[in-house]
This record gives C-alpha cells, sequence and structure tokens, in this order.
C-alpha cells in the first residue's frame, strides 16, 4: 500500500452523501417490508372465514399502469434537469406527481369497495389484516413520496431550484423507484399470488 | 457537497470555543445543548442520557434483587415485580445499551475520521431527541392512566412481549401500548442515527482514511449501523403489527382468530438476535482501541479482526431460533440453528485470541481503561463459553428460560459491555473534558464493581443448574435456591457501592482532576490529533492520513508505519 | 393417595422463616445438604461463601447422616437426570461442558501469563516501545481451524441428540397425556382413559431393563404460552396455543417430581408448579381406576351443607364435578379434588386449613390469580371445606 | 498529517444550532403520546411536528444555514519521547507480518485430501477383513450424527446406509481438510529431521488421545464397537501421508532457533537466529 505515499488528496473522492444516505434508508425500508410481506405470505390461505382474496381482489390494472409509468416520468424529468432544460423538468416531475396522486386515488376507491360492498376490513380475518396493513404501508410510502415531489415541483415552480439541488433531486428519485419496486412485490404477492392459492 | 461557503457578516450565535467548556448561566449552557447540532455534544448527551437511564434501571435490578433475596418474599407484589423486569430489560437495551453505542460512535467517528461533523448533523440531534423522548414517554408510563396506585400502568410482558400475552385479552388498559408506542418511536430514532453513522463514515473521511485503514472502532460502528439498520425496522414492523392488533382489532397474533404466537417469535428474535451484536459491537470497538494503546502495539490481525467482526454480523441474521428451540420447530430447523449459532462462536474466538495476541510481546501499562479491558476479556469469556452451551439445543431445553440465561447474557451485557462502556469512559474522558479520571478512585470502582458482578452473577449460573426459571416473582424455600439468591443479592449492594465511586469519579475528576494535555495516553488514532476538548470544528485543517495509526507516523518521522503496512 | 410425609410442612405458607436472620442460620445448617450430585457441591460452595460473610457460624457444621432416600425430589437439579430424555440430554452436555472447560482453561491461563510476563517493568520501562508485530498467518490460522474442528464435532453431536429425542417415535402402548396449560394452572387429560384431573401428573415408572414404558404429553395451550419443564425427566416444550407439541417421559425412579412453567406467562407465572407423581404400575393402576370414578358421596351434614352450598354459589361456573350440575371449563376439574396434593397450581399443600384460607381470599394466597373472592360466610367457609375434602 | 492542499482558512464554516429537529421530535412523540392518553394530544403532535419538519426545510433549503467560527491556534505538533525497539533487521525484515512465507494454503487442503483417502482405505480395508462389509467403518464414523446409526446392530451397520454415506463423506473430507491446514502451520514449528516422527506419529497420537477420551461423549457408538490399534494405525496414516504431501508441495523453512511464540508469529524474534 505504498501508493499512499503519493496520493494526492485532491483526488480525494467520496460518494454524496445525500444518495448514499437514501441507499441506507431504502436498506432499512426494505428490511420493514420484508417482514410484512413474510406475514402475508404466512398467513397465506389461512384465514379461518371469508371474504377470501380470490373473492373479493380484482387486479389494480390503471394504478398498477400509473405507478410503473411515473418510474418513467420522473427519468425523463432527472434528464430534463441534468440537461438544464427547467421547463421540462418542471413538466415531467409535474407528471409523475399526478401520476403518483392518481395511484393513491385509486388506491383509497379499492379500500372503499372492499369495506363498504365486500365488508373486509382489517379485523375481519388475517387476510383483511395482512392486506390492508402491507398494501397501506406501501401507500404510506407513496403519500411521502407524493410529498417529497410536491415539494421539489413547488421549488421548480417558483424558480428555487438551482443546479446544486440536482443531488436532492436525485435522491427523490431513487426513493420514488424504490416504491415502485416495492409495488412490484406487492403485487406478485397479493394479486398474483394470494387470489391463486385457495382457503 | 458543493455549497459555495456563505460567511454571513454578522452570525448570531457566539460559539463556545471547546465543547464541554461553555461559560455562562445554566440556562445559557441549557439553551446550547437543546439548539445544538454538534456531534460532540450529542454524543455526551446520549452517553449522559444513557447513565441516567442506567442508573433508573439499576434502581429496578435492585427492587428485584430485593424481592428475590428471601424465598416466599412479599416485598414486591406480582404485577409490580412484573414491570419492574419488564422496564429493567427495556430499558437496559433500548435506552442504556444502544444510546451509550451512539454516544462513543457520535462523538468519536467524525474524529477518527477526521471529519468536522457528522453527514446530517440535524437529522443526529433529531435521532437524540426522539429517543430521549422515548424514554420519557416509556417512563410516564408509571404516572399515566390509570393513576399512580398499583404503579400507573407500566409494562409488564417482559421485553420480549411474546403474544399472545400482549393482546388485549390478556394485557389490557395501556401498558402494553406504552412498550410498543415508545419503541417504535425509539426506532425511528435508532435508523436515523444509525443511517448518518454510515453517511458519514462512507462518504466523510478525511484525505488517505480509506477503508483498510479505518480503526477498527469505526469499522465496528459500521457493522453496528447496518446491523440497526437491518434489524430496527424488523422490530417497527412487529410494534406496527401489534399496535395495529390492540388499536384497530388486527388478527396478526390473535390466536384467536387464527393467528400464530409462534410468528411474532420469529419477527421477534430477527431483529432480537442481531440486536444482541449490536449491543456487543461498542465493547469490541472499545477493546480494539484501549488493548493496542495500553500494550504499545497495533492491533493484532487487522484484516483478520475486521473480517471477524463482518462475520460475525452476518451470521447473527441468522441464528434468530436459537431463542427459540423450546417452541416445537421441526428437529432439522433445530439443528440448523444449532449450527449457525455455534457458527458465530469462531468469529467471536478469532477476535478473543487477537486480543491476547496484541498483549503479547507488547508493554502493558495498567491505567484504567486496560484494566477494564482486561476484566472484559475474562468475563467474555465465559459469557462466550456459556453462550455455547446454550447453543448445543439439548442442553438449551434444560437451560432456556432458566437463571443459567439471566447469567449468561448478563455476563455478556455487565462484564461485557458494560466494563468496556467504563473503559471507554475513562479513556476517552480526557478527550472530553481534558482532565485525566482519577486513578485510585477508578480502582476502588473496578475492583467494588467486578466483585460485586461476580457474586451477583456467577451464583445464577447454579440457580440455572438447578432448575430455577426466570422471571419469577418468589420461589419457595425447600427448591435449593434460598443461599445463591441471597449471594446474588448482595452482589448487587457491593455493585451499587462501585457505581457510586464511578459516578463521583466522574464529578471529582471534572473540577479537580489533572489536567491531561491533548494526548495523555501517547495514542495513534485521529481523535487525539487536535486539541482535548477539542474545538467545534474538530481540526482547523483535515488531516491527511498514510497509515492506519496517523499519530505513530506523525510522532516516529524516523519509522513511519505508512513504509510498512 | 398418601401424601409423602417428609418435610411437607415447609411447603405451607405458614411456614415463613421467623426472621431472616434465623432462616440463614437454618438453611446454612440444614440436613438437606445431604442430597448427593452436583447440587450438594454447589450449595456447599455457596453456604460457605456466605458462611464467611455473614460470620454466623464458626465452622461449616460436618456433613450429617445421609437421610433416607427422599421420595419427593424438590432439588430440580439438571445434573440428576431421573428420566430417559434428560438423561439423553446429558450425552452433549457433558462434551460442551468438557470442552468449554478445556478452552476456558487455555485461555485464561494465557490471559495471565500475558499479564504477568508483560507487566510494566521498571520506571524507565515505558520510554521504549516493544517491538510492532502486525499480526501472523499461522497463529490466525491455527485458532480459526481449532474452533471449526470444535464446532464440526458439537454441530454433528448435537444434531445426533436432537433428533434422538425430538423424534423418538411413540409406542403402542404408551401413556397419552394431554396437557393444556392455563394462567395460571395445569389441565392433565387422559384421553384412552377418560381421566381429566389438574396440576398433577401420575406416570407409571419405566426402568432400563425392563420393556419401556414412557409417556408422552401432548401439550397445548387455553390462553398464552407456557412451558413444561420437569427438570429432571425432560427438557422444556412450550404451550403455545393454536398448535400441538409433543414431549415424553420415561422415568425410572418412583417419586414425585417437581416442575415449573418456564416461560412467562402473566403476573402469577412463579406459581404455575406441576408435579408429576411417579408410580409402580401397580399404584398408577390403582390410581386411575379411583379417578374414573365417581367421588363419594358426603357422609356427615357439615358435608352435606357444603355439597348444597357448592351448587348453590357460583362455584359451578367454572369448575366440574362429574354427574353433577357443576359443568365450569374455567377451572379445575375438582371431582377428585382431595386426592390432589397440592392448592392452586402448587401454591399450598392441599389441606383444610390451607383450602379454607384459599377459600376465604384467593387473592392473598395468590395474588392476581382468576379464583374470586367469594366473600363466603364463616358457616359456607366450613361447610365447603368439609365438603371438597370428600371429593376422593 | 499536515494536508498541503488546504491553504491557511481564519475561519471554519459549521452547522448553526437549531431548535427544529427537537421540535419536530417533540411534535412525534406527542403524536404518539396521544395514543395513550387523549386524541386531542395526538392533533396538537401532528402539528408540532409539521412545525418542526417545515422549520428545518428551511433550515436546510435552498442552501444549510453555516456560521463561522474563527479558528484557534493550533494544537502542538505530536512528539513522543519513547524510542522503539525494532524488530532484529535484516534476517526477517522489521516490522512485518510474521512469518514473511505466507504457507500455501492449497498445500494443506491437497494433504488433508489425500491423508483422508489413505484413512479411508486403511479403515475400510479393515471393515473388510473383520466383518465383511467396507461399510461398517463408514457408518461407524456417521454415528455421531445419525442417530439411527447409533444404535444399530452389528448387522445394520454393515448395511450400506444412504445418510451415513454422505454424513461420513462430509464429516471425514472437511475434518481432514481442517486437519490439513493445521498441518501446514504446524510443520514448520516442528523440530528440524524428525518433522515425519512429530507431525506423523506423536500428532495423531495426540489427537487420538483426545478422541479415547471423548469418544462416549461424541460418537458412542464408535466408542463401543472401536478397534483402538486400528484407529491409531489409521490416524499415524493419515498424519504422515498427509505430512509427506504438505512437505513435498512446499518444502517451508522451520524457524528452529526462535523460541515458540516466534515461531508462532505473536512474538518477534530478537537475538540473532
Amino acid at each position: 500500500m505504498n501508493s499512499a505515499t503519493t496520493e494526492n488528496p485532491a483526488d480525494w473522492k467520496l460518494p454524496s452523501a445525500r444518495k448514499f444516505g437514501i441507499l441506507t434508508l431504502i436498506l432499512a425500508e426494505s428490511a420493514l417490508f420484508t417482514i410484512f410481506v413474510v406475514a402475508y405470505l404466512f398467513y397465506m390461505g389461512k384465514s379461518l372465514n371469508g371474504p377470501y382474496p380470490s373473492e373479493v381482489l380484482e387486479f389494480p390494472l390503471l394504478g398498477t399502469l400509473a405507478l410503473f409509468s411515473s418510474s418513467g416520468t420522473i427519468f425523463m424529468a432527472e434528464r430534463c434537469l441534468l440537461a438544464g432544460n427547467k421547463p421540462g423538468f418542471s413538466l415531467w416531475w409535474g407528471i409523475t406527481t399526478a401520476l403518483g396522486i392518481y395511484f393513491l386515488y385509486f388506491t383509497g376507491a379499492e379500500w372503499h369497495h372492499l369495506i363498504f360492498e365486500k365488508n373486509l376490513l382489517i379485523s375481519t380475518n388475517t387476510f383483511g389484516t395482512t392486506f390492508y396493513s402491507l398494501v397501506g404501508l406501501h401507500a404510506f410510502h407513496v403519500i411521502v413520496g407524493v410529498l417529497l415531489l410536491l415539494g421539489i415541483l413547488i421549488s421548480s415552480l417558483r424558480g428555487r431550484l438551482h443546479s446544486d439541488h440536482t443531488e436532492h433531486v436525485e435522491a427523490i428519485s431513487y426513493y420514488w423507484h424504490f416504491v415502485d419496486c416495492i409495488w412490484i412485490v406487492v403485487l406478485t404477492v397479493v394479486y398474483f399470488l394470494s387470489v391463486r392459492v385457495q382457503p | 457537497m458543493a455549497q459555495e461557503i456563505i460567511i454571513e457578516e454578522n452570525y448570531r450565535m457566539p460559539a463556545p470555543v471547546h465543547v464541554g467548556d461553555e461559560k455562562g448561566s445554566l440556562t445559557r449552557v441549557i439553551q446550547q445543548l437543546v439548539f445544538t447540532v454538534d456531534h460532540k455534544k450529542l454524543g455526551l448527551m446520549y452517553i449522559a442520557a444513557g447513565l441516567l437511564f442506567f442508573v433508573i434501571a439499576g434502581l429496578l435490578a435492585g427492587l428485584i434483587r430485593m424481592q428475590l433475596a428471601f424465598p416466599n418474599n412479599h416485598f414486591l407484589p406480582p404485577d409490580v415485580y412484573n414491570q419492574s423486569f419488564t422496564m429493567h430489560g427495556t430499558t437496559m437495551i433500548f435506552l442504556v445499551g444502544m444510546p451509550m453505542a451512539f454516544g462513543f460512535a457520535n462523538y468519536l467517528v467524525p474524529l477518527m475520521i477526521g471529519a468536522r461533523d457528522m453527514a446530517f448533523p440535524r437529522l443526529n440531534a433529531f435521532g437524540f431527541w426522539v429517543f430521549f423522548f422515548s424514554g420519557l414517554l416509556l417512563y410516564f408510563s408509571y404516572v399515566g392512566a390509570p393513576g399512580l396506585y398499583a404503579a400507573g400502568s407500566a409494562p409488564d410482558v417482559g421485553w420480549f412481549a411474546y403474544s399472545p400475552l400482549t393482546t388485549k385479552a390478556f394485557s389490557r388498559g395501556h401498558s402494553t401500548d406504552y412498550w410498543t408506542l415508545s419503541l417504535l418511536l425509539g426506532g425511528i430514532g435508532s435508523v436515523a442515527t444509525a443511517l448518518n453513522i454510515l453517511v458519514t463514515v462512507f462518504c466523510m473521511r478525511c484525505p488517505g482514511m480509506t477503508l483498510g485503514r479505518l480503526p477498527i472502532f469505526v469499522w465496528c460502528m459500521v457493522v453496528l449501523s447496518f446491523l440497526v439498520i437491518l434489524a430496527l425496522p424488523c422490530l417497527s414492523a412487529c410494534q406496527i403489527m401489534i399496535s395495529l392488533d390492540r388499536y384497530l382489532g388486527a388478527k396478526f397474533f390473535d390466536t384467536q382468530a387464527g393467528g400464530d404466537a409462534v410468528l411474532w417469535q420469529h419477527f421477534f428474535w430477527i431483529f432480537g438476535h442481531p440486536e444482541v451484536y449490536i449491543l456487543i459491537m461498542p465493547a469490541f470497538a472499545i477493546t480494539s482501541e484501549v488493548i493496542p494503546v495500553f500494550s504499545r502495539k497495533p492491533i493484532f490481525g487487522y484484516p483478520v479482526m475486521v473480517a471477524a467482526v463482518v462475520a460475525i454480523a452476518f451470521i447473527s441474521l441468522g441464528v434468530w431460533a436459537h431463542h427459540m428451540f423450546c417452541v416445537g420447530m421441526v428437529s432439522l430447523a433445530n439443528a440448523f440453528f444449532v449450527t449457525s449459532t455455534l457458527l458465530v462462536s469462531i468469529p467471536t474466538g478469532i477476535k478473543i485470541f487477537n486480543w491476547l495476541a496484541t498483549m503479547y510481546g507488547g508493554k502493558l501499562r495498567f491505567e484504567l481503561p486496560l484494566i477494564f479491558c482486561i476484566a472484559f476479556l475474562f468475563q467474555f469469556l465465559i459469557a462466550g463459553l456459556t453462550g455455547v452451551m446454550l447453543a448445543v439445543a439439548p442442553f438449551d431445553w434444560q437451560l432456556s428460560d432458566s437463571y443459567f440465561v439471566v447469567a449468561h447474557f448478563h455476563y455478556i451485557l455487565i462484564g461485557g459491555l458494560l466494563f468496556t462502556i467504563f473503559a471507554g469512559i475513562y479513556y476517552w474522558y480526557p478527550k472530553a473534558f481534558g482532565k485525566l479520571p482519577n486513578h485510585k478512585l477508578g480502582l476502588w470502582h473496578f475492583w467494588l464493581f467486578a466483585i460485586g458482578f461476580h457474586i451477583t452473577f456467577l451464583p445464577q449460573h447454579f440457580l440455572g443448574f438447578l432448575g430455577m426459571p426466570r422471571r419469577i416473582y418468589t420461589y419457595q424455600s425447600d427448591r435449593g435456591w434460598d443461599e445463591m439468591n441471597l449471594l446474588s443479592t448482595i452482589g448487587v449492594a457491593i455493585q451499587s457501592a462501585g457505581i457510586l465511586f464511578f459516578v463521583y469519579n466522574l464529578i471529582y475528576s471534572y473540577f479537580w482532576g489533572k489536567k491531561s494535555g491533548d494526548d495523555p495516553w501517547d495514542a495513534w488514532t485521529l481523535e487525539w490529533a487536535t486539541t482535548s476538548p477539542p474545538p467545534e470544528y474538530n481540526f482547523a485543517k483535515l488531516p491527511l492520513v498514510k497509515s492506519r495509526r496517523p499519530l505513530w507516523d506523525a510522532k516516529h518521522p524516523e519509522d513511519p508505519d505508512w513504509k510498512h503496512e | 393417595m398418601h401424601l409423602p410425609a417428609e418435610r411437607n410442612e415447609s411447603l405451607t405458607k405458614k411456614n415463613f422463616p421467623p426472621t431472616h436472620f434465623a432462616y440463614l442460620k437454618e438453611s446454612v445448617l440444614s440436613p438437606r445438604l445431604s442430597i448427593s450430585g452436583f447440587a450438594t457441591t454447589a450449595r456447599l460452595l455457596f453456604t460457605a461463601c456466605i458462611v464467611i460473610l455473614s460470620t454466623l457460624v464458626p465452622a461449616l457444621a460436618e456433613q450429617p447422616e445421609p437421610s433416607p432416600k427422599p421420595d419427593i425430589y424438590r432439588l430440580t437439579d439438571i445434573f440428576q437426570p431421573q428420566s430417559r430424555p434428560a438423561e439423553l440430554i446429558m450425552e452433549p452436555t457433558y462434551l460442551v461442558l468438557l470442552i468449554c472447560f478445556g478452552i476456558f482453561a487455555v485461555v485464561v491461563a494465557v490471559l495471565v501469563y500475558v499479564l504477568i510476563k508483560f507487566r510494566p517493568r521498571g520506571p524507565q520501562d515505558h520510554l521504549e516501545e516493544p517491538p510492532q508485530v502486525y499480526g501472523s498467518y499461522n497463529i490466525e490460522m491455527a485458532w480459526t481451524v481449532i474452533p471449526c474442528l470444535i464446532v464440526f464435532v458439537l454441530v454433528l453431536v448435537s444434531s445426533r441428540s436432537i433428533v434422538e429425542i425430538q423424534d423418538q417415535p411413540m409406542p403402542e402402548d404408551a401413556i397419552k397425556i394431554r396437557l393444556i396449560g392455563h394462567q395460571w394452572w395445569w389441565e392433565v387429560q387422559y384421553p384412552d382413559l377418560g381421566i381429566t384431573t389438574a396440576n398433577e401428573i401420575h406416570v407409571p415408572v419405566s426402568s432400563k431393563n425392563g420393556p419401556p414404558r414412557p409417556t408422552h404429553l401432548f401439550l397445548e395451550s387455553a390462553d398464552v404460552i407456557h412451558s413444561f419443564w420437569v427438570p429432571q425427566l425432560a427438557g422444556k416444550t412450550d404451550l403455545v396455543p393454536n398448535r400441538l407439541n409433543h414431549t415424553w417421559v420415561e422415568p425410572y425412579k418412583t417419586g414425585v417430581f417437581v416442575g415449573n412453567c418456564a416461560e412467562y406467562c402473566g403476573t402469577q407465572h412463579a406459581n404455575m408448579l406441576l408435579r408429576v407423581i411417579v408410580q409402580t404400575p401397580e399404584d398408577f393402576e390403582k390410581w386411575a381406576v379411583n379417578q374414573k370414578q365417581l367421588p363419594t358421596e358426603p357422609q356427615d351434614a357439615l358435608a352435606i351443607q357444603g355439597k348444597k352450598d357448592f351448587y348453590a354459589l357460583s362455584c359451578v361456573n367454572c369448575h366440574k364435578i362429574d354427574a353433577s350440575p357443576a359443568e365450569g371449563v374455567f377451572g379445575p376439574d375438582l371431582t377428585k379434588f382431595a386426592v390432589r396434593q397440592t392448592l392452586g397450581a402448587g401454591v399450598a399443600l392441599n389441606t383444610p386449613e390451607n383450602l379454607h384460607d384459599w377459600l376465604l381470599s384467593p387473592d392473598s394466597l395468590k395474588p392476581g390469580c382468576y379464583m374470586p373472592d367469594m366473600k363466603l360466610s364463616p358457616q359456607q367457609l366450613s361447610s365447603l371445606v368439609a365438603y371438597l375434602q370428600t371429593l376422593k | 498529517m499536515i494536508n498541503p492542499d488546504s491553504e491557511d482558512p481564519k475561519f471554519v464554516e459549521i452547522p448553526e444550532p437549531t431548535g427544529w429537529p427537537i421540535i419536530a421530535a417533540f411534535g412525534l412523540v406527542l403524536l404518539f403520546a396521544g395514543l395513550v392518553t387523549s386524541f386531542f394530544i395526538t392533533f396538537l403532535g401532528v402539528l408540532v411536528c409539521l412545525a418542526g419538519f417545515a422549520g428545518w426545510f428551511l433550515d436546510v433549503f435552498p442552501h444549510p444555514k453555516h456560521y463561522a467560527v474563527p479558528l484557534e491556534e493550533a494544537p502542538e505538533p505530536h512528539t513522543t519521547a519513547r524510542s522503539i525497539k525494532y524488530l532484529k533487521i535484516g534476517h526477517l525484515g522489521h516490522r512485518m507480518r510474521l512469518p514473511v512465507e505466507v504457507p500455501p494454503l492449497m498445500a494443506g487442503v491437497k494433504g488433508g485430501i489425500v491423508g483422508a483417502v489413505a484413512m479411508a482405505i486403511l479403515a475400510c480395508a479393515w471393515g473388510f477383513f473383520k466383518y465383511g462389509s467396507i461399510w461398517y467403518p463408514v457408518n461407524l464414523l456417521s454415528a455421531a450424527a445419525v442417530p439411527s446409526l447409533a444404535e444399530a446392530s452389528q448387522a445394520a451397520l454393515s448395511q450400506f446406509n444412504l445418510l451415513g454415506f454422505i454424513v461420513a463423506v462430509i464429516s471425514h473430507g472437511s475434518v481432514s481438510i481442517m486437519i490439513g491446514l493445521l498441518y501446514i502451520v504446524l510443520l514448520p514449528m516442528l523440530p528440524a529431521k524428525f518433522e515425519w516422527f512429530w507431525g506423523g506419529i506423536m500428532t495423531p497420537l495426540i489427537w487420538s488421545g483426545f478422541l479415547f477420551a471423548t469418544i462416549r461423549f461424541i460418537n458412542p457408538a464408535l466408542a463401543v464397537h472401536v478397534d483402538w490399534p486400528w484407529f491409531i494405525v489409521c490416524q499415524v496414516a493419515f498424519g504422515m501421508v498427509c505430512g509427506f504431501v504438505v512437505f513435498k508441495e512446499e518444502k517451508v523453512e522451520t524457524m528452529q532457533s526462535l523460541t515458540l511464540a516466534a515461531k508462532l508469529g505473536i512474538e518477534a524474534p530478537e537475538e540473532n537466529s
């Protein structure tokens, strides 16, 4: 390791604290989600009474589409920001925010349907318990994400976003991609697997 | 990190020059502590809060031991006893062990890696206050509803809170909610602080401080933070589930509605066992700094030591069910967890041997930190070996949930962790306050505490052999447990006397201690490169590091380390 | 069913030592020290410590004559197994103890050697730094490989032992018991024999030479998690709600073996005691036959009045007595109550005085237990005690 | 230690003290405390918490607030009065990991495997000649972990048992490789010229002694059925073969004149060697 003697401090490069921080946060959140996903899988098909997933769950096509496409739009927004195209950034970022809000609306509608028409409450059976807690936890993360997106959107529209905020924007986009990835897991476990398991 | 430097013409708050050296009225000091975002102040506040809670939990332990001193004792009613051991365990783990670790990490990690502060100083303050308030919330249960009678509604379900004892049916009122909510809150603070430590180490190192040159202390803190990041969210998930059960009638652990009681145990111990290694990490960290400096040799086998810590953390994520050998898992699962648990003993053994080898051939200086670390080696050895015994599932069927387990983990957490915390406090006391701790008082503290400790906990191994289960508030006089329980209680009194000496030493040395100078121990890591106590900005100029022992290089320009590493 | 005469009185609540000081003296000089095995050694050791500490007694009393073999084993010493599973546990136990003591001796010897050999010498000693050694591949390899070998052996042995104990096949003729944990008492059912009792498990003795006579227990819980632990007979197995666990015992000695609930289960976890009464096959048979019969009808007037009171009061809501209006399931089955040795899951001996106190105020004998204070009048108390005494 | 590139600043920027984090934390705790007291407190907590986070946000956006602290005198340069006691310069190099030669791991692995084969052949031969079955010793070995074999009869032990075979191969192989690894460390430390005696005979005898003492706990079946002379012959065969392979593979320099601690590498060799 004698190269140390010739090391130039000017060459000393370390990762960005914000990006590293958000990745660490994502790691922690993954651990949190893992437990809820495991709980869901564990109780899959073990409800003592109905309603069962296969009876009440419908594939959330529109919500899924909205969430997945928002990952693309946020990517476009980032590209615009790096290219210095501020109006383009605001536009794409705005679309992302709108898609996030639509997803929340969609989930809200789904829950309304389940609660008031299908009589599935969190206290109904273990399916209700694990379903609402897992999907709810994800929805909570979407809410936080949407708040962050809104914050950036407002700053951007007010012209307060500078080039040294690219790291903030990137960090938030990491988080948004993570929320998306979690949705893939939730989708697989809840809407693909559990509706196929007979009680 | 590319902010332009904004020097305001007239800044608002004149800064105190040295941390721990604030002048002015009490209100001003408090004001500065409340508003501070300085990692050193926050670190000291973490340690101070940890000591405060330590004393409270110690008093609870005293109550427990007084109740158990004699058979058929009526000193405490069963409810109060159950609340006492629940609060004792919860406090010691979440409000003493982890804050102490975070306190040391906060104070030392930026100094050791040559940084000016933590990566996110405000988040750091937030983390501390969330932890502190969560402790207050937990203790508010004593005075919260339904009132002061019957000791309020302090949690009484044990720190592990096995379901279904925590469901509404078996735990009425809000006592379990206090436990749940306070731990959920504390979890947020812990994750915030751990994240901060990780980011600081990976993104804020001074030039030349490569990962291969990090002090082992910092490595241990990195591993600790990773474990917190991975394990604490599992606990938070548990708390969310249990809160949903209790508030919204969810069925996670409702055994009447198809819920599974063992699932809670799995989830809890997935957090709970890494937690044990989170708690012992500071012990590894401090010992790995103290032993080399007071043996005057570099740590023996640095790469292996780092690899061992990482391996311990990695394996610790896969051993949780050794807490559950009795719940009736299939034999294959039992055998698997025996294997993974025994595997942990390999890197742990390597660490002990390497510490011994570090001392071998050195020139030992029996200062207070080294004395405490030697005691740590001895006690941690015992704790490790009793751990190996517990890992052998058939033996565990006899020993688990007996006093043998109590003795085992008190040897780890007191004989291991607490002794090194004392070593660390004595070692870095000059750093924080510029005064040397009093050696004579320290020796009194050491001997009283060590003797009291062994008198308290050694007999508990034998109580376990004699079939005394844990968490019983009383026992009948013909079970053969009488003498050893009495002895155990006597030991607590001796330990308390030791703690008095310790507290007195802290105060005495602060006011009347000998001035230490900047580098009293002739040490090698970067925290000693600045003044003691350090200025708010830590280093006027960020240092340039070329080896694992930067100060050795500075002190021995004729034979620096970097030529040989 | 006879009560073991020996030292029963010490179990009653009235036997608190008059003062702690006197108690200490009593315990130090107690003839109970004579029970052999590990317990004695440990107790002697610690008794000696107390003697030194308190300077109560000039010298430790000499070992008294060994008392006749007690048939109630309250010293739940895991190193004196009296049953096959407990003996099987001892195999890996002695191995791991041996290994651990070996490692302990070696490491402590090295530590002491290092502390002495490299201690500071003379005032000038600290002016020189020792040679700076960074590490050694050789020795580090050695102390990685050797623990690996040890771990490997331990894994093999524990795996064998786990399977041997846990997956023990159940013979056709084994006694089967359904043990149900309640807060804070044990319900014992013999499904094949049609017997229900509480807090006491009667099992036949087995022998090492003859055909084995194991008893298999199926563990369930009515509320929270409990754990079955009779140290001299078997290791712990939890009683988990919604789950059927299994363990077995095969005792080699007759007598009463004491155990505890070993998983924290709430307020009275401490007083959830369990007794396993190991009997000769003939005694066991006799007991089982008696358990299946209806209780004897009360003869004297007081007891007859007690029976009426029992049916009139709300006792019947929680307790069951065969062929009577008492059909409760929340409390222990009282059909053969008078045969049992203890009250309240072992909190006191089943004597008329203790029964009186228990009915008068369950909460003062076992604070927090679910048996309510029935606010009984003195007449009701004495009649109930008389009646319950007849349930044989 | 001195960073040559940094110029001499007069001020250092540090983050400004702020009350918002504690306010946010307090809001959070109120939010939770409300759940055990009154929902009014939760409501209050939400407000305080939002205020705290908003204030915090304004602290760091658009730029984190800093203030400048004047620098003080730099600390004394670090010196020490201690001199260094050097390792012997020249022979082994000074201040290095000891010993300088790194033993080749592969030699140990190879030695272990070859030794294992030799030992297995001998053991199976014993089984074949004495009981007419080469599976007999295999089953005996695996009885350490397989309870059905531990209680099996003579006849059953002579039968092929798949689980027993797997367990035996794994345990024999891994233990042999570990011993092989120990050999590459051990052999250089043994007295020169008689390595074959110390490594090939004495060491196997020593571990056979350990096994003799503990075998009834480790493997009761083996303890009952074992033929000790043959057992020891097998061990010695392993020791000789493994030691030979390790030696062939890498002629390791022995360190005859060094102390034991120096051979182990935990102490520096001081005098001429």
